[in-house]
């Protein structure tokens, strides 16, 4: 008699999730580490405005997430890329797995992580603050606190959160591309050239980051892009075989 | 009920054909072993099998379903080779509590106690254990899933001599407590014949024969005697390997038949692997013949 | 803000994106050969949520300052207040002033029949100066200095800002400029930058409200003013 | 207890002759139980499928006999027949190398006969 065990997807989903926030710790951890090199980074400050007004002239520091934001971003390309390597792929199937469940336990793996990263780069800011205040003696304005404007709170955190996202599911179906052929290693940095020196390409950038009539309309826009990248890997995987 | 059922299987790579038209079936609950030489098949069919990488053309089926992508597949069954590969983030206790999870039959204790067995480190990482001891733990992995189809490709590579015939101990043992299909491949066939129902033996991607061990074991017959009777007995019959003593030759004959008993020539039996090697061997010659 | 600018301004990110990669792989390499266990990478990751919450809650303690932000509305308002004192100081309406604007107010009784208004210390006076002709047949000249609002990102200028110092002779009104001095700020965001890159330079318009000192005199018709520096706004 | 793997004898026949052999020496009662294909197969080290073959073979001798859901049972005769049966192999094992050996040194079947006989009176 054979007794046959049967998942459902969304249980080898859900296990194959809680799996994975066990294994792929370190990419936490590592985003701290890049996270404080931002931080570290950023204690210059990342713009600053003079004026003069009677014999006295202003300067006005910006502090804001930009750097960090900006290393957080590279740090998702790669864990993107990361879980679409080799040694990642075997491991799911060393359990339970097919592709499409590796994909989406990996695709949610992303959305907690970037949930996760978009927190706590807004977060990083007050360490900033804190740290700015108390080791230099530069006069400082107060500004918002989270408790002062709940909704613009919410609302950066959200496009902070989403960017991220975009930007490793970007990551990871450039990784399953570059596993199904590896010249496309420098295919994501060809795109993003003539993204930025070609007109059409500008006229992309334009359109998705620049002209949006509201923020809800570009984190819309985002999680559009997120789902056709991710989309797109899930069907790249498939041509995939594992240890071979 | 038939757990595997593969017909006509084909897989290229690149342009060479790993599998080149596999037939055979397998019956649930019984321990196959997969033989062949290098390079016969052996780890693509197993791969092809556990749903890790694509038929070429023919029809696979596990449990009345093509493997690859197949959740239901997955779920039932493993394969154990020195490929496996577990997150570096991961401790060997780590892996053995998350493996629960997945697979609905693992046998907790059973884990935990073979990992005492063998002193492993249960805070050691997966990526740094020697090469004996990776083999003993994907051994017990494998072990532990109870899935209905266990798959072991080469699985004693590495191990010491204790260490072996310990897992084809417990191999045993764990069948006959929870008797499941159990498929190994192995070079070492001596020393795992007692444990095998059927042998599945292919070459060069085709099966050459699927029998029951007893049945391989009658498969061949020797003579031995004075070249010209031994010469006289053999004709017309499939000769498998031909060895060259001194004056007197000696011939192994395919498919034991009835022999004469003729003054001169004595008939021996050939030992399992024995046969299975003359009959994947190319020339009809041994080594021998490239010292002539 | 045009697309090329956007280019240049994102060119040394991509220096910046190369830079991280190395440091990725190196920090790849490394960690490599770390034993990162999971209770490690737990207690680092614990250490650093509670360093950001604590930093969250002390950054609420840490004293001010500077003025709280103030909203885009309130920057509308002062804009309107300054610009109303404005045309009433042009007008001559001395009625209409807004008395929250008055800083100081003196009289001063004059010996000759000259007022000499001087300004020191800067070579371009920021105060503005208006006179209102009396039929007064003393000596007496009323004078009030007001200031208008003046606040940028935030920042209260006003009071950081020192007067103008004023000095009052038998004839003469000195106004001499505060000394220079330089401040710096710290203004913290939760907004991403990059995002904002295109209104950006409108929202700094608007956070920004420059007030002036206004001089506003009483003088009877009689009394000659000579302003060589040119103070008076006509 | 191990078995001889190596030995031209399969694996089954030995088994039976091991089942044999403890029943001759009354380990295995008339009407007892004999181990199970699992126990023999755990015992031996052997796949079970085996073991079954080398007791269906008793079966089949009618040495053993099956009690449905219950297992293998030692036969009443069994223990006779035993002993009949490898009496009449070693006899005729013995017999076959005698005319073997004959034919060998060109004794003819009437002096070979003559032989037997001539053995048989020394023996009285």
């Amino acid at each position: 008699m054979m007794f046959l065990s049967n998942s459902t997807l969304g249980e080898v989903v859900w296990t194959q999730l809680k799996f994975k926030m066990n294994a792929y710790l370190g990419a936490v951890v590592s985003l701290i580490f890049v996270q404080i090199i931002g931080l570290i980074v950023s204690m210059n400050g990342n713009s600053s405005t003079g004026s003069g007004v009677d014999n006295t002239s202003f300067t006005i520091i910006t502090i804001s997430s930009d750097v960090v934001f900006a290393f957080v971003g590279i740090w998702a390309v790669f864990v993107g890329k990361l879980f679409t390597t080799k040694a990642y792929r075997y491991d799911d199937f060393s359990f339970v797995a097919t592709r499409l469940s590796s994909n989406l336990a990996n695709f949610s793996v992303l959305c907690l992580m970037s949930i996760f990263a978009g927190v706590t780069t807004f977060l990083s800011n007050y360490i900033l603050r804190v740290v700015l205040l108390l080791v230099s003696d530069v006069d400082y304005v107060k500004s918002v606190s989270i408790f002062e404007d709940p909704i613009g709170t919410i609302v950066n955190l959200s496009i902070m959160i989403i960017l991220i996202l975009t930007i490793s599911a970007g990551g990871y179906l450039w990784g399953m591309l570059v596993q199904i052929h590896k010249a496309f290693t420098y295919l994501l940095i060809l795109l993003i050239i003539t993204l930025l020196v070609t007109k059409t390409g500008q006229t992309i950038l334009q359109y998705v980051f620049i002209e949006n009539e509201s923020i809800v309309f570009l984190i819309v826009k985002l999680i559009a892009l997120s789902l056709v990248f991710f989309l797109l890997a899930i069907l790249c995987s498939n041509r995939l075989e594992v240890r071979r | 009920m038939t757990v595997i059922d593969c017909q006509d299987l084909r897989k290229k790579y690149k342009r060479m054909a790993a599998l080149d038209g596999i037939t055979f079936q397998l019956k649930d609950q019984k321990i196959t072993g997969l033989i062949g030489r290098n390079g016969a098949g052996k780890t693509t069919l197993l791969k092809i099998l556990a749903g890790f990488i694509r038929k070429g053309s023919g029809d696979v089926l596990v449990f009345s379903s093509n493997p690859f992508n197949n959740l239901r597949v997955s779920g039932n069954s493993i394969l154990v080779d020195d490929q496996m590969s577990f997150p570096d983030s991961l401790t060997l206790a780590d892996i053995l509590g998350m493996a629960p999870d997945f697979y609905k039959r693992w046998d907790t204790e059973l884990a935990n106690n073979l990992f005492k067995y063998f002193k492993l480190n249960p805070k050691q990482l997966h990526s740094r254990l020697s090469k004996g001891n990776k083999a003993t733990f994907n051994m017990i992995f494998g072990l532990a899933t109870r899935c209905e189809l266990t798959m072991f490709d080469e699985p004693t590579n590495g191990m010491d001599e204790a260490v072996r015939s310990d897992f084809y101990r417990a191999l045993l043992k764990d069948y006959i407590a929870h008797p499941r299909s159990i498929m190994i491949s192995s070079h070492h066939l001596a020393e795992m014949e007692h444990l095998l129902e059927d042998i599945l033996l292919i070459h060069k991607g085709k099966v050459v024969f699927h029998q029951s061990l007893e049945e391989v074991k009658e498969y061949a017959v020797a003579l031995q005697g004075t070249t010209d009777l031994v010469e006289k007995l053999a004709a017309g019959k499939e000769i498998l390997h031909t060895k060259q003593l001194d004056s007197q030759r000696n011939y192994v004959v395919i498919k034991k038949e009835e022999m004469p008993v003729i003054d001169g020539v004595t008939t021996q039996p050939v030992s399992v692997s024995d046969v299975c090697m003359y009959v994947t061997s190319d020339g009809k010659g041994g080594i021998d013949d490239v010292f002539k | 803000m045009s697309m090329d600018t956007w280019v240049v301004a994102i060119l040394p990110l991509l220096v910046l994106l190369f830079l991280i990669w190395i440091f990725l792989r190196l920090g790849r390499n490394i960690t490599k050969h770390i034993n990162w266990t999971k209770r490690l990478s737990k207690w680092l990751l614990y250490v650093y949520i509670g360093m950001l919450l604590l930093a969250i809650v002390a950054y609420e303690f840490i004293p001010t300052n500077g003025d709280k932000i103030a909203a885009p509305k309130e920057y509308t308002m002062f804009k309107n207040e300054n610009k109303i004192f404005q045309q009433a100081f042009e007008n001559n309406e001395g009625s209409k002033f807004d008395s929250k604007f008055l800083v100081e107010e003196w009289t001063q009784e004059l010996v000759g029949d000259t007022l000499e208004i001087i300004s020191k210390g800067s070579q371009f006076p920021t105060e503005r100066l208006n006179i209102e002709w009396t039929d007064s047949k003393e000596q007496l000249v009323e004078a009030k200095m007001y200031k208008t609002h003046s606040y940028m990102d935030g920042i209260n200028l006003g009071e950081e800002i020192p007067l103008s110092t004023v000095e009052i002779n038998d004839n003469q009104i000195i106004l001499t400029a505060p000394s220079p001095k330089q401040l710096t700020y710290y203004l913290f965001s939760n907004e991403l930058s990059v995002l904002s890159i295109v209104d950006s330079l409108d929202a700094w318009e608007q956070r920004r409200v420059i007030g002036y000192t206004y001089i506003y005199l009483k003088v009877p018709k009689h009394i000659n003013v000579i302003d060589k520096d040119g103070l008076q706004f006509y | 207890m191990d078995l001889n793997t190596e030995s031209t004898k399969p694996i089954y026949i030995q088994i039976a002759e091991w089942i044999e052999n403890e029943i001759i020496a009354d380990r295995f009662q008339s009407d007892g139980k004999v181990h199970s294909q699992y126990q023999l197969a755990d015992l031996f080290n052997i796949n079970p499928a085996t073991a079954a073959k080398g007791l269906t073979i008793l079966v089949e001798e009618q040495i053993l006999y099956k009690r449905r859901g219950l297992g293998m049972f030692v036969a009443l005769e069994a223990k006779n027949m035993i002993l009949e049966k490898r009496r009449n192999e070693t006899l005729t094992r013995m017999a076959r190398e005698l005319v073997l050996e004959a034919r060998r040194l060109s004794v003819s079947e009437e002096e070979l006969i003559q032989l037997i006989k001539k053995c048989e009176e020394e023996q009285k």
